[in-house]
């Protein structure tokens, strides 16, 4: 209900985010006069829409499509951040893989195979992402441990009937792990598991990737390095569809 | 004055009292006696509508408590009650558990209530105590304290349960002595009670309570001194009594021998009693063995009283009708110590029974 | 050892002074005590509304209050939330904040229920009698001889319901809500830095766990000196 | 009408027979069970030792327990789980389920504590004396007079505590553990239907709970049974 | 032979038995007697050890218990207990109760175990009653049970602390009954009670417990017939004490008058007793007030002998010796009016004071 969104009216609109996440972190940073609500699960945000205890969900594009594909409800309203750059997080007690990552991420930006990644991404607005499976091949005994996330098309998800990990970054890290011949270890681990994992470097890094703009932040706090970018995202607004 | 008319009462299909009526006079100090389970609670309770009576009415004066709409908090501030258990309110101490219903329903004010409760704790010598909470307190003066508690309520009738039944015995005199103040003071009582002496000394009338009933009432010395009904005679005189039915053909000497031995050591008989009474039973029996022709039958009471330790034995049997004592067939050496033993003999027949009362 | 505590240092900086941190943490706790004191203070009126309700003589009534407070703790407190936020007022305009406090207080009021049932069955029943016999009213003897005890009897189990209330307050994350533990969430997602305001939190919920048995602590003592009071009167 | 049932229809599809994702429930469902289970017997271990410890002679090893049953019913579940997994076993390959059991029996049993050891309270000393006179041992006597009784007296509650247990678990979702309630998270996450999983849930919880009453009171049921057979012999 | 060597015990600063020696043989039956709170059931208690006593030794038979490291439950066994609150296990049935210890003590099979009980339970009369609960039974019932499990573990002694007061009268005989028949079984046993004619027949000897000991013991008829010492006197007679001290100079005697008929009237004298003896005591304290001249004191004890009824007066005073019954100042009329009430009137001097001792 009310006037559609644009960024001059967002003051006082209530917005909800994933806790922690890039949405969260820049939008409040973003003068817009915005009220985030803090959400732990998608499902959460989606029944606050739903019964207007919100305005509108903020997501990264990408999740965008995919919800909206789900669940034709609703709708993509306002691209409120564009052409962010995402990069992945690093554990700053491991960052051993972080220069050979910035390194992989420069020549690999200019294949095919990343031309590929982006259009399928694309194209999972509109149907099931279509998943490649990389094989991981190990020549040497060093381990990448990657701290993941379950359930969330198409960055990283279990697929049900083979019960293998799928998804963009995790196309996008097996790439990687074979450049340097190491074994991919992906961890399904919780939001805030990943918090202490990744700050205490029991892992090496986390699957989804992250605005940049969270950088400075993130490291000062000195756990945390961040990687050069790897993709693009808006960040957009979702509203119910029978809103203008 | 209480009027009770018909007063019934059950707990599920056990009758309790049936068709109870009674009038109690003002000024009366009733005590109430009779054996355990026989609904003495039962019916003090109904007095103040504690437990609901079945069917019956109660009146206290000319008013009805027991019709419907009838205010039941009013009824209760004119019968107080003292339990057996005390029952004092454990988490106040002994002044606010005095004050309390005064201050709440008679809407004393503090002052006037707090000195009207060190009055009545006076009263029962227990004023220096006010301060104390009951688990501070033995029980004698708990009940002290009960007492008081419901003095302070200015009851026209108090009523006692058992008052003294859950008191080590050292302290009973303390809790009896302040109800004999009571009852001196003019206040009428129902008492209900095990201690028999008190209930002598203080009683204007005494209800026997048996069969679902009032059984026996009557003055202290009529109850207490000329009981008239069967088992209020038991009751009162603390009577022991053993009683066995034998077929002749069929009779075990030794084994009547052994039941009536085993009844006089559980009475604590001392051992030249109990040879007595075994020898008259065994004199008696063997004698009648003799006769032995179809379906003849003995019985064997005994009934020792307590009280006055006199000792009774009552033989019964349906022979045709015959002092078996004057009788040739019976064995003379047997009839001279059996007289020997006894203080005196009696014979008669009755309901078509030889019956003889042998006094020891 | 230096670097130990430099280390702190920095973590403390980052954690809370940096960006006033320290103001979403303090609101965080704000919020937490007023949803702990709301859902307690709703949660036992709920409790004993439930528990007169079960002791009615209507054995209707009774049976609909013990089968409605399991069915209450039985549920997941999420689940109460959710439907008390989108099944039962759904279309209303109440605050999500009530809201919680409300599905918080229903559960805890099954608690509580049950514990002054417990703490009311063991008042001695003579005492009611009692009672009874001196003129008072029904009402005036649960007031004045079964209350009292009932309370000093559920005590020690109705401080430690206070203290799942509290924890279980956590729960409104689930609407966003910004409580402690959200609080510490939202700093440490900023910092990557896992541990402090974990202990924070922890140090937070122990301090609130302690106060309030204190409270309760003092609580008992004015009334012991309330006594001593009116006797030396 | 027709509408709402192919809507139910096409729900129950996509979240539990699509890809076989009741399977993800069972599993989830199973882990829930596996977990209370495990959690409940271990933390009434601990509950029962902290109990014993706690009516200790030595006031320092009684006075030390109740600190710490205390400590750890004031510290949430969530920050025990933190602190087992990342400070006390973080150098341990003992796996996550374990741990989180672990910490859950902690926080459970002193709960468990608390109620055993008011339990025992309640038991008449008299008997204990008698039984000590009749030449039992002391924990002969615990065992065989105390011990029955306490359980009588503290089943309630012990019921209730069983539930509670049952929702704690709830808390694996941190360590990515799959129980009933993550299960139904990650369908949710995948189908973008909120609404069915959770009724799901909170069937499963409410059927957990009813079957749990049932297998109490079956329990003692048996014991009567028992009794009676032992004086019909 | 249980030997009791110095036995001490307190709580805290609050010394309960002090320096306690005695022996006591096998076969014996004990009474120990006694006001309340004098210590009875805390010197039971040591017996057994249920209480630690802070020093001295009590040997049972030649070993002695006190000792550290002795086996405590071995020796338990042997002493029996019985408690005045009856302490049934509450959750077991009457056979399990009594078949518990002996089955998990002494190891006995089941069946062997349930074989006794049945036997103990049949012999106080209650195996009727083997697959109920306590909380099924009466009082007596449930004491009953409580003897006939401290009798399956064949104890050599058995302490019974107040077996039956917490019983209804009606039913403490029946427990009374089973003792004696344990008694007359050559069974040793220690019986506080407050039933004094139980004490006096059964008993083989009696401890009379007071000032923090035993204050006197006997055999029966010594303690109950010719008790030696004061306290055990006004134990055993329940004797009522009344003692008033006065000076002369201030003395008010309206309130000696008044003390001493609330006295009388407390106890229940009849209105004739109770004129007699203010009267008797008006005219002693008139006469003497006449004479008074500076510090003279005068002291009244009235006692009350309820066992027979007796009462006795006792004046004291600091006068110079002298019979003042005889003496001239004393008024005649008042002489003849006291003499005429008493049955004799007895003078002698006795530490600096006059001694009247006036028996009614
Ligand atoms: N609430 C109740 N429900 C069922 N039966 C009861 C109840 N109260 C008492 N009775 C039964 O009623 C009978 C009379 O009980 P009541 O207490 O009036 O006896 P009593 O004469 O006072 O005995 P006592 O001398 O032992 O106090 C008893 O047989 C008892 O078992
Ligand atoms: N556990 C205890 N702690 C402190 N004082 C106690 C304790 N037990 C008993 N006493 C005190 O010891 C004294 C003796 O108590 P005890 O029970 O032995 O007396 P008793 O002769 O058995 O009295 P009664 O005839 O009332 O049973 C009493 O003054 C009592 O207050
Ligand atoms: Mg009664
Ligand atoms: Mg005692």
């Amino acid at each position: 209900t009310g006037e559609p969104l644009t960024l001059d009216n967002l003051a006082g609109k209530k917005v909800a985010a994933m806790i922690g996440y890039s949405t969260d972190y820049i939008l409040s940073a973003a003068n817009y006069g915005l009220d985030i609500y803090r959400y732990d699960a998608y499902s959460d945000m989606q029944l606050a829409l739903k019964f207007h205890r919100v305005d509108a969900i903020a997501m990264e594009m990408d999740e965008a499509y995919v919800f909206c594909r789900i669940e034709p409800d609703y709708k993509i309203a306002l691209h409120a951040k564009n052409q962010i750059e995402y990069g992945y997080m690093f554990s700053s007690d491991r960052k051993e893989f972080l220069p050979e990552f910035n390194q992989f991420i420069q020549k690999f930006k200019k294949t095919e195979e990343y031309a590929d990644l982006l259009r399928r991404v694309e194209a999972s607005a509109y149907a099931p992402y279509q998943a490649k499976k990389v094989k991981n091949v190990v020549t040497t005994d060093r381990v990448l441990k990657v701290a993941a996330f379950d359930g969330w098309e198409p960055v990283s998800y279990i697929n049900a009937s083979t019960g293998e990990w799928e998804g963009a970054d995790v196309e996008l890290i097996t790439h990687f792990a074979n450049s340097l011949g190491a074994k991919v270890e992906l961890i399904d681990m919780s939001w805030n598991q990943m918090l202490i994992e990744l700050g205490s470097g029991l892992v090496d890094m986390m699957l989804c990737p992250d605005s940049l703009m969270l950088a400075k932040d993130l490291e000062m706090g000195g756990h945390i390095t961040m990687s050069d970018p790897v993709f693009l995202k808006d960040i957009v607004l979702i509203v119910n569809k029978e809103e203008k | 004055m209480i009027s009770i008319r018909n007063l019934s009462k059950s707990y599920g299909d056990n009758l309790i009292l049936k068709d109870i009526s009674v009038d109690i006079e003002d000024g009366a100090v009733i005590a109430i006696i009779g054996p355990s389970g026989c609904g003495k609670s039962t019916f003090i309770r109904c007095l103040n509508l504690l437990e609901q009576p079945d069917s019956g009415q109660i009146f206290i004066g000319a008013a009805e408590i027991t019709k419907k709409g009838v205010n039941i908090d009013a009824v209760r501030q004119k019968l107080g009650m003292v339990f057996q258990s005390f029952n004092l309110f454990s988490h106040k101490t002994v002044l606010e558990n005095v004050i309390l219903a005064p201050m709440k329903v008679l809407k004393l004010s503090q002052e006037q209530a707090v000195r009207d409760a060190l009055e009545y704790l006076e009263m029962v010598g227990i004023a220096n105590r006010a301060d104390h909470l009951p688990s501070q307190l033995s029980g004698g003066q708990k009940q002290r304290v009960a007492i008081a508690r419901c003095l302070a309520m200015h009851p026209e009738v108090i009523l006692f349960d058992e008052p003294t039944s859950a008191l080590d015995p050292t302290m009973v005199d303390e809790v009896l002595s302040v109800i004999r103040k009571l009852v001196r003071s003019g206040l009428s009582c129902i008492i209900v009670t095990h201690e028999m002496n008190f209930a002598k000394n203080v009683a204007t009338k005494v209800f026997y309570m048996d069969e679902k009933g009032i059984y026996e009432s009557g003055t202290p010395s009529d109850i207490f001194e000329r009981p008239q009904r069967e088992k209020t005679k038991i009751f009162i005189n603390k009577l022991k009594v053993f009683s066995g039915e034998y077929k002749l053909s069929e009779i075990d000497l030794y084994e009547i021998l052994r039941q009536v031995t085993e009844y006089c050591l559980k009475y604590d008989m001392n051992k030249r009693e109990t040879n007595k009474i075994t020898l008259i039973c065994e004199e008696y029996v063997t004698n009648l063995m003799k006769r032995r022709v179809s379906d003849e039958r003995i019985a064997i009471f005994l009934r020792y009283n307590e009280n006055d330790d006199s000792k009774e034995i009552m033989f019964k049997d349906n022979f045709s009708p015959e002092n078996h004592f004057e009788s040739p067939d019976f064995d003379e050496m047997s009839v001279l110590l059996i007289k020997g033993f006894t203080k005196s003999v009696e014979y008669r027949r009755e309901n078509g029974q030889n019956v003889f009362e042998l006094k020891l | 050892m230096a670097d130990f505590i430099q280390g702190i240092k920095d973590s403390v900086y980052l954690n809370l002074i940096y960006e006033d941190r320290y103001l979403f943490l303090i609101k965080g706790f704000g919020m937490t005590l007023y949803l702990t004191f709301m859902t307690f203070l709703l949660g036992t009126l709920i409790g004993a509304l439930f528990c007169k309700l079960r002791l009615s003589k209507n054995s209707t009534v009774s049976k609909t209050v013990i089968w409605l407070k399991t069915l209450f703790i039985r549920l997941p407190t999420l689940v109460l939330l959710i439907i008390f936020t989108y099944l039962i007022f759904a279309d209303t305009s109440i605050d999500t904040v009530t809201l919680a406090i409300f599905a918080f207080a229903i559960k805890t009021g099954s608690y509580i229920c049950d514990i002054m049932y417990s703490a009311i069955e063991t008042v001695d029943k003579g005492e009611i009698e009692a009672g009874r016999t001196l003129g008072m009213s029904s009402f005036m003897v649960f007031r004045l001889v079964v209350l009292p005890q009932a309370i000093k009897n559920a005590l020690p189990v109705y401080k430690n319901q206070l203290i799942i209330t509290m924890q279980e307050t956590s729960l409104v994350g689930f609407l966003a809500i910004n409580d402690l533990t959200r609080a510490s969430q939202v700093i440490t997602s900023r910092t990557m830095d896992p541990y402090l305001s974990i202990v924070i939190t922890a140090v937070a919920y122990l301090l609130i766990g302690a106060v309030s048995g204190l409270l309760f602590r003092l609580a008992d003592r004015e009334k012991h000196l309330c006594r001593a009071d009116f006797i030396n009167k």
